[in-house]
Formats: structure tokens, sequence, C-alpha cells
């Protein structure tokens, strides 16, 4: 039985990929009830590997490889799952009926599709004036870029992030893409929503919210735009440096691609790192390196010196022998390596999950801990329409409903591996 | 016209009353005085009162009156980023006065030795050696030491203290004495001196305590409180519409005083001509009548004329009216982070009165002067947000 | 109006970046969020950029921009007396939200604790959680997001691992700390249980979405740390056009064909070279002059305009000057500049979400608080008298 | 040979009581050739000639006995002259004409009608710096008054704000607290004065206010009055805003010690030490400042109930070894008793003709390298008649004849 803080909340997602998804995860380790419509019989674009010789997301196995793939896994934890057409008049009823039945709604097509589908706002409020209905397209619903499409990368680089990201005497094809926006999204619709259900108890209705991905970025990086405003500077990389802190890097540990980050931000951090690597001598008064004006004036000199110091151990061993000193230092840890830490095994973070067609595997567990009742990994990533039957159940269909949807192919729970 | 010490520098490194008393002076004068503050504010800024008992790190009654015309720089000395930033103050100045506990104005001072540093006073409650080095004192508590609290006090009552904060002002001000005395030397003889004021050894080493009397005579003193009643009239009066002070126990002013209230002949009565110490009851028969009948500004005036000691005892809404400090502009008023605030004005005037050699300017606001000295200690723009960063300046 | 939040009380303890972070939500959209500030000024006070780089710990832009619609107060947390006033704030309070060492953050649990139940909801934030060996560590967002293995995964091989943009890793963990916080608010409205959260910066980063642990624990492989432009799915990652540079992600069809049609290339959609997983990632060099080539006659934003048109992912890059133009940001007021007393304009990004309508003042975001601004006002709302306010001010608890 | 700060200055002090002298003496301390013109025929008030209750039971003119004139005399040369003599008036004139600073203490007005007023002294030595230190200063409607140091005590507010709080005013102890403090002033006015020169190459007339010099130490006074229209009440020994904060019982009677705690980390030392460990524990009301200043008293007894257990120096130093504020009250004979003052070595014992060799209280402030040192015990009356006369070029002849024609003296007439 996992944290019940949101127990009777019922959400109703119909959303691809991560920053739905991802949230609706989170709301369920919370205890809200998660009912994940998926996309049939066209395979949902979260479930779509590509070649599973090249696709590094997919899973050895032989089960489905869109059953293997990690984007799904990784986002789609404590809820049900229920694969439907939504195109069709018997979809559509059953779509009604799960609006009638949810609290909040999280839809994340682009722009304007979710209205050409038929469930625009307006629509929806008709069925259900309770409901709060969350739209996640990445521009907003409104605007001169509406209907353009893009996810988390391109987010990325119109937020200004992109191109404060690389190293300093790099060019922006070096930058990697990433989905940053993909990882926080979920953090703040989780207060959207939950703010507009508050909202409800005093309006008695519930709400619309429109939330562009590119705007939750942008006031996350408040840097980037004020040193153009105040300064006219346009922000550029710094890598791992810090201008006002040295020595502020990532330094190479012994072993192959083996790195960890180094930080003293404080003359006694600094006394500290300095006797570590025998020259005590640097945070003596009267060495220019006792001061911190000294020292980010000599930055690439003390950043070789602790290269050639940091060389010669582990980064594990090294972090523990800094930390000790009072010393910021953490090894740069590659994928593998969480399972190297003894602080997660500690605190039993990793949870094991069993799943029919993916190896049994430590996977990471949760974002927080919770007093007194624990979050907990009750529902594994479902198997698409696993819980067709019971869902419609539920929703009042009798078991001849269901079978007949089956057969018309409303409903389903397998995917032909070839559609696109 | 310049003020007497512009082209002075004095660095205040301080955390009470004294330090800031001590300085004052020098600021007001016309020294430059750079008052080196920890991130939460020197102490005397949490000093009340306060405008409508609201707390304001820049609005205490004894940071606006005792921090006049001084810059303020947070800087946090406790490591060696800001032990370098007030390396290239010292140099900066021609003298700078510690106000805070023995080991750090020890680690501090370590630091000023050579031609190109200047002067110091180190300002502490029991001085920097001996077993009481390091003890911790208040404004009541060193002034227990001097033996006045006990001398100030009635039989059978607890001692008591002076005003609050008048302990550490007086230190605060022999301080200012003696720095501008080695100040005076290093100008002269190119000798760099550090100056040790101990709070205890100030106001015991000084006059109005009971000590060298006690010595001389082996006698405690009378804890009378104000009245001596053997030796009068001396001390405290009550008259018509108050009290008034009276000093007439010795000659001539005991004479004048018969005199002046009209009794020539208690001066021929053996009572007070013999056997003075046991007739204070009698004699006030004569005083007393005089006293009732007049308020305290007539007694003053009246008893002045006739050469007696006497003035009225006055509390805070009689001072701004008294007559005297109208006359002299003993009150200013300047403009201050409260807005429109009254100060007491020149303790001294030079050449004229209120010529423009003493100035009072607004006390600084917490660290407002940072920013404006790191660069005029030549750290640029990126290196003074590296300090901030490390919390060495605020 | 009121806004969603109207009603809530939220105190922050710590002045962190995470922290502010993680109140901002909650101020901005009606909460009263009490910020209690350390003494010796908060984190968030100190990080520049500043106005013409002169610091001021009222000028910071982080500050500016995360403790919007705040209130400061400034309390020791570490005396017996100011231990007493957070006991009366949070007492009064739906939630406590603290980023401060793990011991200190013990001694204040215990001030809320009745008993086995909890007066309040707490929310701690510490870099590795408040049990286990390294609950005492010290970390800051370089070294969190080492941990986060991202620097590692999201950085080129044989080079050093790279963070994202400054304060990118401790801004994530104040949001995770602001949605489970709303969460507990919420399970105690339907529950009035009261819970205690433990927000582990390492746990939040690593458990969340796009950390290279989830997807090698699942495939069991390791993958290289590949450059920008991905050379196996292309084209993936910025490519250089006109005037700057343009980011795609249309490696795999439909995507891809559209893309090949757009720039007058058809023929590439069936281009074995092209469309055979194993042949396409020989010929990564090929494509990208073909569509650097077609780029190079195109401003990042004709290519926007002109490829999205046929339903192609991509975007410009934009840099820190552009990003108040962009016709979107312009079209929904994405960025808000203000005149603030003493400080000038400042410009801050709009609200996250918009509830209600574009334009609806769900969203409000009031200047940031001074340093100490509402000390004496919430000293006197919490039923503190003058005397006990100075008493408190003189003994240096508040300031 | 002591501290050289002010060699080569040379200073001439007329005036009595404690201000003006305890400054010259703090001049002579520093190295300054500092000349005390005494009053003559007339002795001054710290001279009395019949024994008073500061006067040194012994032989001898009792005028040289008493505590009184030897707290503020130390470090300068004594000459006695009669001023209203022709040759008297001459010798000043001498001893003006190459000094560096004058300081008078006449009633204002008087020294002009003696003939040294600023116009003279400035025609006599245009480099001079002279400081007339009258109690209300040389103008406004007050000029003509005389007072001590307790009359200017008592119309500065001072007054208002010492006292038990239950008590009346004729309770409260007049003190002498500007003569304490004035003669720091006319030492910083002085050196002020000197600096200016440097530039002006020019003396200086200093009007120095007693009152003024006293006024702007007690801010709290003016400022309760103009900030909250408040007359601040005699607090006693407490502080509004700290408790512990104020003067407890001892083992021994009519001995006391003060007790403060002004934070928590102070507070909880008390605690510990009092046996109430449990008031420092964030539980307790107590804990907190805003607690202790409601529960003044019970704090108040606890902490008697301790102290009345210990004598006072032991009792300090317990306190204080748990950070807590702390100190005995002291007596005059308690001085004795300081480890700290006799560790430091900071009596002085001195060797006078007629006290005999005595333990006196030390100096103000110490200086390295170097340190003050006592050369000139408390001159007798006209003791350096002679060897200054003869410096200002008179010869024995002349000497005697000032001595004949009662211009000069060194003895008064009881």
């Amino acid at each position: 039985m996992t944290s019940n803080l949101l127990q009777g909340i019922n959400v109703l997602e119909i959303s691809e990929v991560w920053a739905g998804p991802f949230g609706c995860s989170l709301m369920g380790d919370l205890g809200a009830d998660v009912i994940k419509v998926e996309s049939y019989p066209r395979k949902s674009e979260t479930r779509n590997a590509g070649d599973p010789r090249l696709d590094p997301r997919v899973a050895e196995g032989d089960g489905p490889i869109y059953e293997r793939i990690n984007t799904h896994h990784h986002g789609n934890r404590n809820k049900r799952n229920i694969a439907l057409d939504i195109r069709t008049s018997e979809g559509r009823e059953v779509l009604t009926r799960l609006i009638r039945w949810g609290d909040i709604l999280v839809e994340s097509f682009s722009a304007g599709t979710i209205d050409r589908l038929g469930y625009g706002w307006d629509t929806i409020k008709e069925i259900n004036e309770k409901i709060t209905m969350l739209s996640l397209a990445g521009w907003g619903q409104e605007g001169p870029y509406l209907g353009r499409i893009m996810f988390g990368v391109g987010f990325d680089a119109m937020a200004g992030h992109s191109l404060i990201r690389g190293y300093q005497d790099g060019t922006p094809e070096e930058i990697i893409p990433i989905l940053h926006s993909d990882a926080t999204v979920p953090l703040t619709w989780i207060v959207a929503v939950l703010g507009s259900l508050m909202e409800r108890d005093r309006t008695g209705k519930g709400s619309y919210i429109d939330l562009a991905q590119i705007e939750d970025l942008a006031w996350q990086f408040p840097g980037i735009i004020s040193d153009w405003k105040m300064n006219n500077r346009v922000a550029k990389p710094v890598a791992n440096s810090d201008p006002s802190i040295v020595p502020h890097g990532c330094y190479q540990s012994a072993g192959e691609d083996s790195w960890i980050n180094i930080v003293a931000e404080n003359d006694s951090q600094w006394q500290n790192l300095a006797a570590m690597m025998d020259h005590s001598e640097w945070a003596e008064i009267g060495h220019s390196w006792s001061s911190i004006v000294g020292r980010i004036d000599s930055r690439d000199e003390i950043d070789s010196h602790i290269n050639q110091f940091t060389k010669q151990y582990d980064a594990f061993d090294l972090a523990d022998k800094l930390q000790a000193q009072g010393i910021i230092a953490a090894p740069v840890l590659s994928p593998p390596d969480p399972l190297m830490s003894p602080q997660l095994h500690d605190r039993n973070w990793f949870q094991i999950v069993d799943h029919p067609y993916i190896p049994e595997r430590l996977l990471g567990g949760f974002l927080w801990k919770i007093e007194p009742d624990a979050p907990s990994w009750d529902k594994r990533a479902a198997l698409v329409g696993e819980n067709n039957d019971e869902i419609l159940m539920q929703l009042g269909f009798s078991s001849d409903d269901i079978a007949q949807m089956r057969s018309k192919e409303i409903i389903g729970d397998a995917y032909d591996e070839a559609t696109r | 016209m310049t003020q007497p010490l512009n082209g002075m520098c004095v660095v205040e490194i301080g955390d009470s009353i004294a330090g800031s008393a001590c300085t004052k002076t020098f600021s007001d004068y016309g020294a430059r005085v750079i008052k080196v503050e920890p991130f939460s504010g020197n102490k005397i800024r949490r000093m009340p009162p306060f405008k409508g008992d609201i707390p304001d790190i820049n609005g205490g009654a004894y940071h606006l009156a005792f921090d006049t015309g001084k810059e303020s720089i947070i800087v946090d000395y406790s490591s060696n980023s800001g032990l370098e930033v007030l390396d290239r103050l010292y140099q900066l100045s021609d003298l700078v006065i510690f106000d805070t506990t023995v080991e750090k104005t020890k680690k501090l001072r370590s630091m000023i030795n050579g031609v190109k540093y200047p002067s110091t006073v180190s300002i502490t409650p029991h001085g920097m050696s001996g077993p009481f080095q390091d003890r911790r004192e208040n404004d009541m508590s060193i002034l227990a030491w001097t033996t006045r609290m006990y001398r100030n006090s009635m039989e059978n009552m607890s001692p008591l203290r002076n005003a609050p904060g008048s302990t550490l002002v007086q230190i605060g001000h022999t301080a200012a004495a003696v720095a501008v005395g080695i100040y005076w030397g290093h100008q002269h003889d190119q000798i760099r001196r550090d100056a040790e004021v101990a709070g205890v050894e100030a106001i015991l080493g000084n006059v109005d305590t009971g000590f060298v009397s006690w010595i001389f005579t082996g006698n405690l003193p009378e804890r009378i409180g104000g009245q001596l009643k053997t030796r009068y009239p001396t001390g405290i009066y009550p008259c018509k519409d108050g009290y008034v002070i009276l000093s007439a126990n010795e000659e001539p002013w005991f004479s004048r005083l018969c005199h002046a209230i009209g009794h020539p002949e208690i001066l021929e009565d053996e009572r007070f001509t013999k056997d003075r110490e046991n007739n204070w009851h009698a004699f006030m028969e004569y005083l007393g009548p005089y006293l009732d009948q007049h308020d305290k500004n007539y007694i003053f005036t009246h008893l002045q004329e006739h050469g007696v000691m006497v003035a009225p005892v006055l509390n805070a809404s009689d001072l701004l009216d008294d007559p005297q400090a109208k006359a002299r502009k003993s009150f200013v008023k300047i403009d201050s982070a409260i807005g429109e605030h009254f100060l007491a004005g020149a303790p001294f005037h030079l050449n004229k009165m209120n010529d423009k050699s003493f100035k009072l300017e607004s006390a600084p606001k917490l660290g407002e002067h940072t920013n404006t000295l790191l660069k005029e200690l030549d750290y640029s723009k990126e290196e003074i947000i590296a300090l901030f960063r490390a919390k060495i300046i605020g | 109006m009121t806004q969603p939040l109207d009603g809530l009380k939220v105190i922050e303890i710590g002045g962190t970046v995470s922290v502010s972070a993680a109140g901002k939500k909650f101020a901005d959209f009606g909460a009263d969020v009490i910020k209690i500030e350390p003494p010796q000024i908060s984190e968030v006070r100190k990080i520049a950029p500043f106005p013409d780089d002169i610091f001021h710990i009222d000028k910071g832009a982080v500050h500016l921009a995360f403790d919007t619609s705040k209130r400061s107060i400034v309390v020791d947390h570490l005396t017996n007396s100011g231990k007493e006033i957070i006991q009366r704030l949070g007492s009064k309070a739906n939630l406590i939200i603290m980023d401060i060492p793990a011991k200190e953050a013990l001694d204040l649990i215990n001030i809320f604790k009745d008993g086995d139940s909890l007066l309040t909801n707490i929310v701690t934030i510490t870099p590795h959680g408040m049990t286990g060996p390294y609950k005492d560590r010290i970390e800051n967002d370089l070294t969190l997001f080492g941990w986060s293995t991202r620097s590692h995964r999201h950085s080129i091989t044989g080079r050093e691992p790279l963070r994202y943009g400054p304060y990118a890793g401790v801004v994530q963990i104040g949001s995770t700390a602001a949605a489970v916080g709303m969460a507990a608010i919420w399970g105690s409205r339907s529950e009035g249980m009261s819970r205690l959260v433990d927000v582990a910066g390492v746990e939040a980063l690593m458990g969340n979405v796009d950390s290279g642990f989830f997807l090698w624990a699942v495939n069991g492989a390791l993958q290289p740390r590949s450059a920008g432009q991905s050379t196996g799915l292309y084209p993936m990652g910025a490519y250089k056009c006109k005037d700057g540079y343009m980011l795609f992600s249309a490696g795999r069809d439909p995507v891809y064909s559209r893309l090949c049609n757009a720039i007058g290339r058809p023929d590439l959609s069936t281009d074995k070279r092209f469309t055979d997983p194993v042949e396409k990632p020989k010929h990564f060099e090929a494509f990208k002059e073909i569509l650097e080539e077609w780029l190079s006659t195109r401003t990042k934003y004709e290519a926007f305009d002109e490829l999205q048109e046929k339903g192609v992912m991509c975007c410009p890059v934009l840099d820190a000057s552009e990003l108040e133009n962009d016709r979107q940001s312009v079209h929904r007021k994405s960025y808000i500049t203000r005149n603030q007393d003493g400080i000038g304009d400042i410009t801050i990004a709009g609200p996250p979400f918009r509830m209600n309508g574009l334009h609806s003042d769900a969203w409000q975001s009031k200047p940031a608080p001074s340093f100490s601004q509402h000390t004496n006002e919430i000293l006197e709302e919490y039923g503190y008298s003058k005397q006990e306010t100075i008493a408190l001010f003189r003994a240096g608890v508040t300031t | 040979m002591g501290n050289a700060s002010l060699e080569g200055l040379k200073i001439i002090e007329m005036t009595e009581a404690w201000a003006g002298p305890v400054c010259a003496s703090l001049m002579g301390d520093m190295g300054a050739d500092v000349i005390k013109v005494e009053s003559f025929p007339r002795h001054s008030l710290t001279r009395p000639t019949s024994p008073r209750y500061a006067t040194m039971p012994g032989d001898g003119p009792v005028y040289e006995r008493d505590a009184l004139h030897h707290q503020g005399n130390r470090n300068k040369r004594n000459i006695a002259i009669d001023i209203r003599t022709e040759s008297g008036n001459q010798i000043l004139k001498k001893l003006l004409s190459d000094a560096d600073v004058f300081i008078e203490g006449y009633a204002a007005g008087k020294i002009e009608k003696l003939g040294f007023g600023w116009k003279d002294v400035q025609k006599i030595n245009p480099n001079i710096t002279m400081i007339s230190i009258a109690g209300w200063g040389l103008e406004g409607p007050y000029k003509k008054m005389v007072t001590l140091g307790a009359g200017l005590d008592a119309t500065t507010g001072h007054l208002s704000l010492r006292g038990y709080p239950e008590g009346d005013f004729v309770d409260t102890h007049p003190n002498f607290h500007s003569d304490a403090t004035g003669s720091s002033t006319i030492f910083f006015a002085a050196l002020t004065a000197l600096l200016q020169r440097q530039k002006s190459k020019t003396g200086t007339f200093i009007d120095l206010s007693q009152w003024e010099g006293l006024v702007w130490q007690f801010p709290t006074i003016l400022a309760e009055w103009t900030m909250n229209q408040r007359i601040p009440e005699r607090l006693g020994n407490d502080d509004p805003h700290i408790v512990p904060h104020g003067v407890y019982r001892t083992i021994d009677d009519d001995k006391w010690i003060v007790v403060a705690a002004e934070d928590d980390q102070q507070w909880e030392g008390l605690c510990k030490i009092i046996d109430r460990i449990e008031w420092s524990e964030i539980s307790h009301k107590y804990s907190s400042i805003v607690g202790r200043i409601k529960g003044r008293e019970e704090i108040d007894n606890a902490i008697e109930s301790f102290t009345k257990q210990y004598e006072g120096f032991n009792a300090a130093e317990i306190l204080q070894n748990n950070n807590v504020i702390a100190s005995p009250v002291v007596t005059p004979p308690d001085v004795l008793l300081s480890s700290q003052l006799h560790d430091r070595s900071w009596h002085q014992t001195i060797t006078h003709k007629w006290t005999g060799p005595v333990m006196v209280g030390g100096f103000l402030w110490d200086v390295e390298p170097d340190s003050l040192s006592w050369d000139i015990p408390t001159a007798l009356v006209g003791q350096h008649n002679e060897e200054i006369l003869i410096e200002l070029g008179y010869d024995e002849k002349k000497i005697s004849e000032f001595y004949t024609n009662g211009s000069i003296g060194n003895h008064y007439e009881n």
C-alpha cells in the first residue's frame, strides 16, 4: 500500500512520453488512482522503439519490444492501463465515462489536437464541471506557434538553456540535447492541479490549466535573462566552473573516463583541501591563494594542481576522504555507478520490479521518503490494455459490452509491432 | 574651511558602544572613520531606543548618535580572505581602534607590524593579559569593578549603576584620548605605537572613584544616597517644582548660600560653627522653606547670582528648551535613517562657536560603503562578487 | 480576485536556492509564504548576476526571481529563542520546507513533534537525505549533478562531464519538494494527518526521468557518451544555419520523411543509406552536408517557420538576448518587466502555468522582499509585544 | 622615562578640581612637559587647609595630604603664582610665550579680568592653543554660573536616569561623571587644535563647555524624548530587554554581585550553574528571551539563592567560567584583591613627602613600546618654583624677591 496523501483523487491520463505520464506516476506514488488511456490500435509514441538492435532504450528479452522500452517503464508505474480507440463512438462513450470519473485530466497533445478529437475544454467541462484539465503543449495553447511540434530537447534550446550548457571552448553542435523539461514539468503541474482542486473547494468547479513547457523552463533560469537585461551580457557557457569560486570543477580520477567534482566554497574548505594535497602553505596568510581573491586569479594553475592530485585516486574513495575534511566533493556517476553508493543502499532506495518481459533488475526509487506512509511501487509499468476489463467494469460496462469492444478492436492489449 | 582632522583615516573594528564612542569624535571633527562590522551589524545598532519601539538595524538611538559621519563596511575576518581585506584597510589608515575580544584583537593586531602600518588602540574589559583577560563583561559589570556602583548607592540597598551605556562611553572616550595622543606621536617621531585600554583600569584609574580616598584615609565612602547630612548642603534637594542639586557644603559657598537665602545668622550659630555634622535638621529649617517657595530655575538663577554652586535637575523633556542649550545650539537637527533626528552638538568649539570644524553627518546604513571601499582598495568587480559569495563581505 | 492558494501558509527555512525555488510557486499563486532567513544572509541573495555587477543583498537576479510574493523575516534558527519563533510560526502553517543541514533539521523537526504525531507538514531538503552514511555530507549544485548520472551522460566521451546551466540541479530539487509539499498539504486537508517528507537531492535528481541510471538499469548496456549531433538517429541536435543554429529531432519517421520533402529532397526519404538502421550511422556526414547546405540560405526563424509548416520537429537555438522578443513569448507575455523600488527595472519569467485563461490573475508575482523587510510585521502578527521584539533583536536572534 | 608620544609639547595648566588637572596629568603621562600654575595665596578646592574625609592622617600640611588632590595631579611640575601681582603676571606671560597649550578653568570672564583672555594670550603667543573649560561654556545665559560635576550631571538629564526605580531623586548620589570624562574631552580638544595648527600654522582658542562635553554621552535621554515623546524612567539595575540583568546578594553582608545573561548561550551557562538546566531546554518557556522577560522575578530569586552561597569574587569566577557575565560589586578595599590588576601590576606605589609610600590606582591606558611611568608624584605647592623660574631666565636673587613680595609661594596659611 503506497502513500495515501492523494487518496481519492482520480487522474485520467491521455499523454505521451514523460512530461505527462511521469507526473501521473508521481501522483500514483502519492496515492491517487491513475488511469492511463493508451493509444489504440496505433502504437503510442512512448512505446515506439527504432530497430531494437540500435535503439538503446530497449531492454533485452523476447517479449514485445513496446513492452521492453525504457521510455515507457520510466514514466508509468503506479497506474492502471486501458488501450482505447477514442476515434470510435464506443470509444468515445468509454472516454466520456472516464471523464465523469476523473478529477484531473492530463493531456499532452500538441496544441489544438485534443480539440480536433472533440475533447476541448468546452466539451470536457460540459461532461464534468468538477474536473480539472491540464494541457502540456510545449508552447502553450495560444500564440503564433500554435500547432507546431517539438519536445523537451527543443524547449531547452529555445529557453536559452542549451547555449549555456556547453564546454567553454565548444560549439553548439557539441551541445547534447536534453529532456530537462520532462523532468521538471511534472513537478510543476502537480502543484498546478492540486492548486486547482483546492480552488474547487471554494468554487465547486474545476479549471483549465494551460502549461507551456517552455515557460516552465523559463522561470528556472533567472540568470540567463537577468544578465542580459541587467548587464547587457549574453551568458556564455561556464561548463563546470563558477566565476566566483575556485576551485569549482570536474577533475580526472583514477580509472578510465572516471571523474570527480570538487568545490571549495570558502577559506576553511580550501585550507583543508590544500592540506590534503600536501600544500598547506597555499592556505597560509601571506600566500595569495589563501584569499578567494588570489584563487580566482589563478584558476587554471589551481585546477591543474588538483588534476595532478585527483588522478591518483578512485573517485568514490577520494570523495570520502575529502568530505571527511569538510570539502565539497562527489564522484561523477556514470549510469551504473549509483549501485556503488552505500548511501542509496542504506536508504533502500533501489526498487526491484518484477515484470514479465524485462529482466529483474534494481531500478531507481522514489523522489522522496514520507513518514508515516512511505511510497511503494505497487503497480509496475502496465502492459498495454492490461486493465481493460477491470476499468470498463468499474465504468459500468457489462462483460458482453467488453467482449464486443474487444472484437471491434475498440480496446485491445497488443500492438502490431509494425504500426507507426 | 576644512575640518581639523581632515585627511586622517581611522579604522574601527569593534562590537560595542565603546569603539563607536571612541571614533565618533574623530569623525565629527573631520577624520574619515571606517567602521568594520559583522554581518549581523555592530551590537550598537541593536541598542534601543528605536522610533516607535520598532527595531531597525539602521535606526537605533546609539547608532544614530555615535556612528555619525562614518563609513560602514561588512567584513567577516574570521578567515584569510577577510584578513586580506583588513590588511588593505590597515594600510589605508592612520589609526586602528580594536574593541573586541582579546583573542580576536591579538590575532588582528599581530598582522600590524612595520612602517607601512598605523598605530593601534585596543579596548577590552580587563586588558590583554592576566587571568581575567577573556572575561565577558557589559556596561554594568565593568562599572561594578570600579567601586562606583558601591559608592553610588545607599546603605542596605543594592549597589547602583549609572545610566545604561555611560560606562562603555567613558571607556571609549578614554580610548579616543590616548588614540589622538599616539597619532600625534606617530606623526612626530615616526614610532608606531600599540595602546591598550582596559575598561576596568580606565575607570578605576580615573577620578570619582572611592579607591584613592580609601587608600588615603581607610574610610569607606558613606553610602548615604543623595544628601550628605554631615557636610551639608550637598546633593539633591526637593524644591517647589522639582529638584535642585547643591554643592555648598564648603567655604566660601556655604557663607554665600546663607546670605543668599537671607540667613547670615547661621554663620554665627554655634550649632553650625561647632557641631555642624549633627544639625542638618536644624539647618533645613532655614533652607527648606526657601526651597519650598521657589522653583528650580529661580533657585538656579538666584543662588548663582550669589555665587552658589547650584543647578536644576533636568529630565529629557527639559533639555531642548534649556536656554543655554538653545543659545549655544547644543542640540542639532540632522537627517538620518529615521528622518529628522536630534543629536547633541559639539563637545568643544574651535576658534568660535559653531564654526565648521565640527560637523554632524548621518550614520551609515549597515554595509553602505562596502562596495565603494573595496573598489578603493583595488578589488575588481569580479573579486568583489567572489568575496560576497564567500560571505566575506556584505 | 482570490488566488488558488489563498489561505495557505507556507514557511521556508534555510534561504538556499532550492528552498527559494520550492516556495516560489506557492507564493505566486496566493499562499502566504514566510521566508525565514539566517542572520548571515541567505545563499539565494548572494548569487550573481547583479545590476552593473555591484553586489547587493536585495538585487541578486536569482533572489529577485525566486523570492517573489514572499515575506522575509530574519531568525537565527540555531538559538532557542529563534526556535521558539519558528515553533510559533510553524504551528500555524500548512507546510514547512527547510533546506538546512540534517542535524539542524532534526532539531527543528523535534519542536514540531507531539508524541508520535507531527504538528504540521514538514519537507526537508538535504543532499543525501536525513539518514544513511552520507547524511552529513555537503554538496552544491555541481556535485549533486555529478551524483545524478546526468553530468556523465550529457557530455562527450573522454572529455570532462558537464552539468546543466548553473543551479538547474538545485532548482529541480526545490521543485520536487514543492510538488510533494503540495501533496502533503492536500493530504492533511482530506484526512488531517501531517507528514514528514525527506527529499534527498541525489534521489530527487536520479529518480527522475532522463537520468542515465534508469536507462542502464533497464537495458543493461552502457551507451557511449555521444556528441551533440547524433550520428545514429540523425538529424538530432543542433545544426548551423545562416544566423545561428537549428535544433532538430527528426531522425525517425514520419518526421524524417517530412524533413526530406521540406528541403526538396523527397528522394532521401527512401534512400537506403539513410533509412536502413544499419547503414544510416555510416552516412552521417553526407546527410549533414545536405541539411546544412539547405540551412545555410535560411535564418533560424525562416527555417523554423518553413519546416514546422511541414510538420518537422525543429526549432531555433536562442540566446539570452532573443528570449523576450520571441514571437510566442511576446504573445503570451512569458517575461514580465516591472519597476521595483530601489532596484529599477527587473525582468522575470511569467507564470509557469496558466490557470483559468492566459492572463487570469491566479498568478500574481509581487516584488521580492528586501532582507528582513517583514520581521517586525510578522512578529507583531504572531503576538510578540514591542518589548519582546526589541529583546529578540537586541540578542541578535532576529534582524 | 616613560611614554614619549607628546614629547616636546609644553602644557600650562591653570585649573582646579578634576577635569582640567586630570587632563594635564594624562598629557604628562604621555611625555608632555606639564606645568601646573597653582593658585596662590588662595588654595584650590582640592587642597583643604583643615582635615576632611579624604585627608590622609599624618604630619605635614593638610593641603598636601588630600586624596582628591592627589588623584588629579601626577606627572606635572608645580609653580604657585599670584598672578594678580605685577611680577606674577610677568611670570605667567613668560610661561605662555613658548607653551603649546594653555588650559584654564576659571569661571567665564574671570580670566579676561586677570589679563589673560584669548585676545591677550594670542598677543603673547600666536601659536598657542588656549582652552577654557567653564561648566556651561563661555557664551550663553549661563556663562556666569558656577558648578561642579554634580551640577552638570543633573542638568544633562543623567541624574534622571540613575537611581532606584522606587526611590526618590534625593536618594541618588551626586556623581562627578563630567570630571571623569571631561579630562579626555579636553585632551582630545587640545590635540585636535594642535593637529589643525600643523596646517593653519596658528594657534586656536577652544570654548569647551563641560556640559556639552557630557551631554552627547547620553543619546537615550534625548532620543526617548524626540523619538517617542517619553521621559525615560529610572531603571535601577534592570534592563527592559535583558533578563537576567541585575545585582544580587552574596554570602557576605552588604557584598553584591552583578549577573547578566545577554543571549541564549550565556543563559544556558547560567542555568547549569544555578542548577536549573531545564530552564534552558527548548521545551521550557525560559529557554527563549521572550519567556525570560516575563519571568524576571522568579529568575532573579533563583540566581540570588545561588549567589548567596558564595563570596562575590568566587561566584564571579564560577559564572564567568560558564560564559556568564558576572562581576563582584567592588568596594574600595576590594580593588586590592583583584588578581587581575596585580597580574598586570596596575597599581602604582608612589612615595610622597607627606603621604609616604602609598599604593594608588594606575594609569588609564598602557602603550607599547614606550609604556607609561609615574615619574613625578603629586607635586607640593610651588615645589618647582625655582627650577621653572630659572628655566625662564630669572636668577636666584629675583626669585627670592618674588617670595618676599608674595608673587610666588610654596605653602598656604591654614
